[in-house]
């Protein structure tokens, strides 16, 4: 694989970790719920939302101060900075958004 | 036409229905007949307004047997369409087509003409009277 | 040119919203508790959508007017990031917490418990209805219509016998699938006496448009009595056309798909028509209960409503399905 | 680079031999045109016929809902028009539409002379014209589908629609499937690797990245309905319980995967349209777009998040209220990115100084409704909101303000403005004033009021509504406005009739003063040169740059290698690589296309052994086409100008086709997932039909264990192959194929063969219906990598396959391992999974 392509791989890949992070998080809060209700185990449901969505949004934040950094320390690759920043921004609200519902809705009905 | 709301004087059978003749009486016979509705004498009904007709024809569902011209929906096929009922000779093929008869038929047909399979529902004289208006608009 | 246009869209927008907050089927003209919660969250969010909508076209307007020297927020990223990015962000985060507090508002400890269960199936194109007993035996049967007593919380099993349906009167509650192989829950609680239709809401094939039904609230003492005439088996005739209607019913063999309790007719593919003459509509909404619209049902579903599983029955005539149209409307 | 513009004069005969290789055959041989800008015309024109058909039926529907207890349309006849109609407009209008589009403007846009598989394209399109066609045609015997264009099971189970209406939709959307699925690969690699030299990603038309983030969604989102139409056709013909509730399955399923595509769907076709407003407002504006990368941001954050919001089309299926309220949240998420372009548009209204042209008109329009649109589409994803408007007409309004007024408006606004590029004259003002405003105000008076029609209660799909529920004066004035909506659709006819005239040629040139390639001077072949681009609009910021490109002064002025060309760049940077060369006009994609579109039609009707025999031509068509492809160094290095020499053609991981093999796989790896999600899903739901309730046997461990050792001898056949074919060991490399091809077939016999001694049968509930379908996928890779492993050899005999020349061999390697990959997986899961879940 060439320099560039590599460049390429990476680049998407620092990209894609914040919305990654998000998608990640709204799949297993999902899947945890629909299987903990499917299974007469909803107890289990909201504890473990509350714990997937701190440590993604920790993730999520932990993607922006990274790429702020490298966006402040040199030109180079600027661009792949802001929009890994931007987007893992972005995925930090959408996880804190899909992590509220906890507050106020009980798992199953 | 301009005559909507007025309520004209039914066919009785021994006048020529129009579809009888050619096109040319026809056309003849229909101009007549517009005028004699549209005229200065038209015998206004005591029995009944159309309108109001319309609502009792809508209320009591007569379109679930009947197709009604003028009436939403009403496209039954159970029993005989309406449309040019004013111009009708008979109600259910016995009974001359008169106010008087028309009435009396709407409030309870069985007691009428025996075998029929359109029930009495109960409509009230006015009722009867306002339909029996709405109907003979159907020209 | 433009800004008029906009401007009288903008206009318009209230106006035609406010047409809508009543009718026989509308969720605006609440019959409860959660209908009105609902109603309240609309308003609100109409209000913030028109206001919105008029802000960005005004902006839009403004914007387009081509002034003498640009405006010095238009070149800014700041300015984009401030109002496309981070007012949503506000607005939205409150409105979700608050559509969200309205979510978990329905179910939960803090509800009474539920005075009693009715069943509710979605059929091609009708809905049966089973009211339950406490032990979840079935009381009886009818068909189209609910009746609840007022203020008390009832809980409403939706399943389905066939395809997916949808069980939603707009004046009580939203709507609820019934999905075959699941049972959905919906809580009702009406809040006053009144009728509310109801319909399908979910594309069920053919005759969709044609299942409706209504739900009648009653207070206590009217509902008891409803109940317990409900629980009993069809009258007696008390006439000769009535009898004669009954005999034929038997003789011609609509007991294999309709129950008639207290006669031998008990099927079980069609509704039961132990009080059929008491519900207010016959055909799922389709027409009310008369004996002039039973006899043209009987003789031709099909044409009043294409595809119904229900044959034409064209062998009753004359006197005949006068009788049998008389019997059913007495069954009240 | 620094050389550029050449000073140096051209030799005569250059531009000559250029017209030459690119010459398009005339008369009825104009079929087999393969050339984006012909095969684009094609294309957009076969899409707004759909668009003229759909609408027709829309506005029967119209007529049919303007007074109450209408007899316009029968019921089963409305059922059908409705189903079409939506089914249409999103399968055979809109995603094409914008397809087709990017087909046409990208290659110009990005200036290169083609998209890399022009013949892919062709073939796309032809299937997609015949089937779509075919399908239309079902309407006129009362064989179209009526199960609404979502088509619920069990609705459209064999048992509740046995007719073949359900099939044809299915063919219907299997050739969007192929269509939409070859198209995202040809612009994926197109946008990625045929840029003019120096466009890197900073300098990439924002509607280049639009259409990379359009690609990048049809690649993950498609696969999950691909599936979803599988199980459903399965279940239909062979009785594999996939959604049937009695047996295990779950109509819900469906669900899940029709929406998982369904709902990025929509941002499928909105994204494409926001870049055409990102393009046309700057030039419009006369300024540079505020914002630009908050608005690529936008693009990309929307691709993403579209993906987590399909559970909202199912707030009212009785799902945990948790459950739902995941799916609000993303849902408020996705509106985030529209808020950011919405403003960066008015903010560069603000900072230009708008022209007033019909395209301008079309963009303003677009605001207006897809802002209402929007707003809306916050308060549907509102659970308790959405509990009450689900399925009734305020959904009908929402989706028609976002759909209509963000993709048709901006749709429209695009053919106003990049109708110069391909006619010889531009669009007339004037008309097109009078189509947007009568379409402008058409559409809100017929889809304002159906916002109030369903706030008054009034569902959804419903032919007919009685009088006294009070929606008839609704009704009559969105009848009323659909017909001025129509009557503007029919003055954009007029307009097109008089004044569009393609293939002549010329054009009308950059009338609207535009910054960006594609409206530089050229023919068929696109550019005379290709340019260096330094900006963002290389023509604003390079005033002699139309004119000394037309001149050849600059990149691959003529056609050095005596056949199509363009140049295939690195992604980012945009660094030439290597010159690709392409096929020109050619009947083998055209008649593939028509061959697979009869084979599909042939099968909906069950007649199965012409449909074979149309199938096998098809694909010896597919083999015919595909053997002119894999040039290897067929010409030595070329100097394309500037002092940069390239080489010719190129195999291996910097090639195009390599990229294109990688999408491909993706695609198939979403397939993957998609059937994996069911598997699980449907143990959440139907634990009692696995086999720790049944007592099911499940294959002893020396199956599975078996058919994954064959699965790595496979691979490992396959690698031993690819280290020989380097060595040029072409007996050991036919060999390795073959036996590696045994060895793949045989890995699939153990599998069925173990869960056959079980006894178990696809047939009996849910769980064999999956466990099976999992073997039913691998059983497609073996087929495929059969033919193509025969392929390969063949070529190989034919001595066209070598250390030079190897692109085939690689990209069956690709699928290769991927394919052992994949049979691991579900290896794994089909026999781990019983035992521990």
């Amino acid at each position: 694989m060439a320099e560039t392509d590599r460049r390429f791989f990476s680049g998407l890949l620092r990209i894609g970790a914040g919305p990654a992070l998000w998608a990640a998080h709204l799949g297993l809060v999902y899947g945890v719920t629909a299987v903990a209700c499917a299974r007469g185990a909803g107890g289990v449901a909201a504890p473990t939302v509350v714990g997937l969505t701190l440590a993604a949004a920790l993730g999520a934040g932990w993607i922006v101060g990274r790429e702020l950094r490298r966006a402040r320390a040199g030109p180079a690759g600027t661009r792949t900075s802001f929009f890994a920043a931007a987007l893992a921004g972005l995925s930090l609200v959408a996880i804190l958004w899909a992590g509220l519902p906890v507050v106020f809705v009980s798992a199953c009905p | 036409m301009g005559c909507a709301g007025s309520v004209t004087a039914p066919i009785t059978p021994t006048q020529t229905l129009p579809h009888q003749g050619g096109g040319l009486k026809r056309l003849a016979l229909a101009l007549v007949l517009l005028v004699a509705g549209c005229g200065d004498d038209p015998p206004v009904p005591d029995f009944g307004d159309p309108e109001r007709g319309r609502a009792v024809i809508a209320r009591y569902e007569c379109g679930a047997c009947h197709r009604i011209p003028g009436i939403t929906g009403a496209r039954g096929k159970v029993g005989p369409p309406l449309a040019g009922f004013a111009r009708r000779a008979m109600i259910a093929g016995t009974l001359p087509n008169r106010p008087e008869a028309l009435l009396a038929w709407l409030r309870d047909p069985p007691a009428q003409v025996k075998g029929t399979a359109m029930p009495a529902l109960g409509l009230s004289e006015q009722e009867a009277g306002d339909a029996a208006a709405y109907l003979y608009t159907l020209r | 040119m433009r800004r008029h246009t906009f401007t009288r869209f903008a206009e318009a927008l209230p106006a035609a919203v406010l047409a809508a907050c009543s009718g026989p089927q509308s969720p605006l003209d609440a019959g409860s508790d959660e209908a009105a919660g609902i109603a309240i969250l609309s308003w609100v969010m109409f209000a913030a959508a028109g206001l919105i909508l008029v802000a960005v076209l005004a902006l839009a307007a403004a914007a387009a007017r081509a002034p003498a020297e640009q405006p010095r927020w238009a070149t800014r990223e700041g300015w984009v990031v401030a109002a496309g990015l981070v007012f949503p962000i506000v607005m939205l985060s409150a409105l979700l917490a608050w559509g969200l507090s309205i979510t978990g508002g329905g179910g939960g400890a803090s509800s009474p418990p539920a005075a009693f269960r009715i069943a509710v199936a979605g059929e091609q194109w009708w809905w049966r209805v089973t009211y339950l007993g406490p032990d979840g035996s079935a009381l009886f049967s009818t068909a189209n219509e609910l009746r609840l007593p007022i203020g008390q919380r009832v809980e409403v099993d939706l399943t389905s016998a066939d395809v997916i349906h949808s069980f939603w009167v707009p004046g009580l509650a939203g709507k609820l699938d019934m999905i075959p192989g699941h049972v959905n829950t919906l809580p009702l609680v009406a809040g006053r006496a009144g009728t509310w239709r109801g319909q399908c809401a979910e594309y069920c094939g053919g005759a969709h448009a044609l299942m409706a039904f209504t739900v009648t609230a009653l207070p206590a003492p009217d509902f008891e009595r409803w109940m317990a005439a409900q629980a009993a088996p069809a009258a007696e005739p008390d006439n000769a056309e009535g009898r004669r209607g009954r005999a034929l019913f038997l003789a011609s063999g609509c007991g294999a798909c309709h129950a008639v309790r207290g006669t031998p007719a008990s099927g079980t593919i069609g509704p039961d028509l132990t009080h059929v003459g008491g519900r207010p509509t016959i055909g799922a909404g389709l027409l009310p209960t008369q004996r002039g619209t039973l006899a043209a049902w009987i003789v031709d579903p099909g044409h009043l409503k294409p595809e119904v599983r229900m044959p034409p029955f064209p062998v009753f005539r004359g006197e005949d399905l006068r009788a049998l149209a008389a019997w059913l409307e007495s069954l009240r | 680079m620094s050389r550029l513009p050449d000073p140096r004069p051209r030799p005569p005969e250059e531009l000559e031999q250029l017209q030459e290789v690119w010459r398009q055959p005339g008369g009825w041989r104009l079929a087999s045109a393969v050339n984006n800008t012909y095969v684009g015309v094609f294309y957009i024109g076969t899409a707004l016929l759909f668009f003229v058909l759909a609408g027709i039926l829309a506005l029967l529907l119209r007529i049919q809902l303007a007074v109450p207890e209408n007899d316009f349309l029968s019921q089963a006849t409305y059922n059908q028009v409705f189903t079409m109609h939506g089914t249409m407009m999103m399968f055979l209008f809109a995603v094409p539409a914008v397809e087709a589009m990017g087909v046409y403007l990208l290659p110009n846009m990005q200036a290169a002379r083609d998209l890399p598989f022009p013949r892919l394209s062709a073939y796309a399109f032809w299937a997609y014209a015949v089937g779509g066609l075919a399908f239309f045609c079902s309407l006129f015997f009362g064989l179209a589908p009526d199960g609404g264009w979502f088509m619920y099971p069990p609705l459209t189970s064999s048992e509740h629609s046995p007719g073949h209406n359900t099939d044809f939709w299915l063919l219907g959307i299997g050739f969007i499937e192929i269509s939409a699925i070859a198209g995202a690969i040809e612009i994926l690699v197109g946008v990625l690797r045929t840029r003019a030299p120096g466009m890197t990603l900073d300098k990439l038309p924002i509607y280049s990245w639009a259409m990379l983030v359009f690609a990048v969604m049809i690649v993950f989102g498609f696969p999950a309905v691909i599936l979803g139409t599988a199980l459903l056709e399965i279940e239909r013909s062979f009785h594999w319980p996939f959604f049937i509730a009695e047996k295990g399955g779950d109509p819900l399923l469906w669900q899940h995967l029709f929406w998982f595509f369904g709902h990025p769907e929509v941002y499928i076709i909105f994204l494409p349209a926001a870049g055409f407003v990102s393009m046309i407002l700057p030039t419009m504006c006369g300024t540079r777009l505020v914002a630009h990368r908050w608005v690529v941001l936008a693009l990309v954050a929307t691709g993403f998040i579209a993906f987590g919001v399909w559970v909202h089309h199912m707030f009212t299926t009785g799902l945990p209220k948790l459950s739902l309220s995941f799916f609000s949240a993303a849902s408020m998420a996705v509106a985030v990115p529209s808020g950011i372009q919405v403003f960066a548009w008015i903010a560069t209204i603000a900072k230009g100084r708008l022209r007033l042209t019909v395209p301008s008109l079309f963009v303003l329009g677009f605001l207006a409704i897809f802002t209402l649109g929007g707003l809306t589409g916050v308060m549907v994803a509102m659970v308790p909101f959405d509990g009450q408007t689900h399925d009734t007409f305020f959904v009908v309004a929402h989706f028609h303000y976002v759909l209509i007024g963000g993709m048709v408006f901006p749709l429209f606004a695009a053919f106003y403005y990049w109708a110069p590029t391909a006619s010889r004259r531009a669009l007339s003002e004037r008309l097109g004033k009078w189509c947007f405003g009568l379409m402008f105000v058409g559409f809100n008076i017929a889809f304002f009021p159906q916002h109030v029609a369903g706030l008054m209660g009034m569902p959804r799909r419903v032919w007919t509504y009685p009088a006294e529920l009070g929606w008839g004066w609704i009704n009559m004035t969105s009848t009323v406005g659909a017909f001025i909506l129509g009557l503007g659709a029919l003055v954009f006819l007029i307009d097109l009739a008089r004044n569009f005239r393609p293939f002549t040629g010329g054009n009308a040139g950059n009338v609207w003063n535009a910054g960006t390639l594609e409206w530089l001077p050229g023919g068929n072949y696109a550019t005379r040169s290709i340019p260096i681009v330094t900006s963002l609009e290389p023509l604003w910021d390079q005033p002699d740059l139309a004119r000394e490109v037309d001149e050849g002064r600059y990149y691959l002025p003529g056609a050095p290698t005596g056949r199509r060309e363009t140049i295939v760049t690195s992604a980012i940077a945009a660094e030439p690589q290597y010159l690709m060369q392409m096929p020109g006009p050619g009947w083998p994609a055209v008649l593939a296309a028509w061959f697979t579109a009869a084979f599909f039609l042939l099968l909906t009707v069950k007649l199965v052994t012409p449909a074979m025999v149309c199938g096998v031509i098809a694909l010896a068509l597919v083999l015919r086409w595909m053997w002119d492809t894999d040039l290897g160094p067929a010409h030595p290095p070329v100097d394309i100008g500037g002092g940069i020499v390239l080489p010719v053609n190129c195999s291996g991981p910097m090639s195009h086709s390599w990229w294109a093999v990688v999408v491909l796989i993706l695609v198939a790896g979403a397939v993957f997932a998609s059937l994996l999600f069911s598997y699980f899903f449907l143990w959440t739901v139907s634990p009692d039909v696995w086999p720790a309730a049944t007592g099911q046997a499940l294959p002893g461990a020396e199956w599975p264990l078996a058919a994954a050792a064959l699965l790595v001898l496979s691979s490992a056949l396959v690698w031993w192959a690819g280290r020989r074919l380097e060595a040029d060991g072409h007996w050991s490399v036919r060999l390795g194929l073959a036996a590696a091809a045994v060895a793949l077939a045989a890995a699939l016999a153990a599998e069925l063969a173990g869960q056959r001694a079980t006894g178990l049968s696809p047939t009996d509930s849910g769980y064999g219906a999956v466990v099976y379908m999992m073997a039913a996928l691998q059983g497609l890779f073996v087929a495929t990598l059969g033919i193509m492993a025969l392929y390969t050899l063949a070529r190989s005999l034919a001595g066209l396959l070598h250390r030079h020349r190897r692109a085939t061999f690689d990209n069956t390697m690709l699928l290769w391992h991927y394919a052992v990959g994949q049979g691991l997986i579900a290896l794994a899961v089909v026999h781990f999974g019983p035992r521990v879940l």
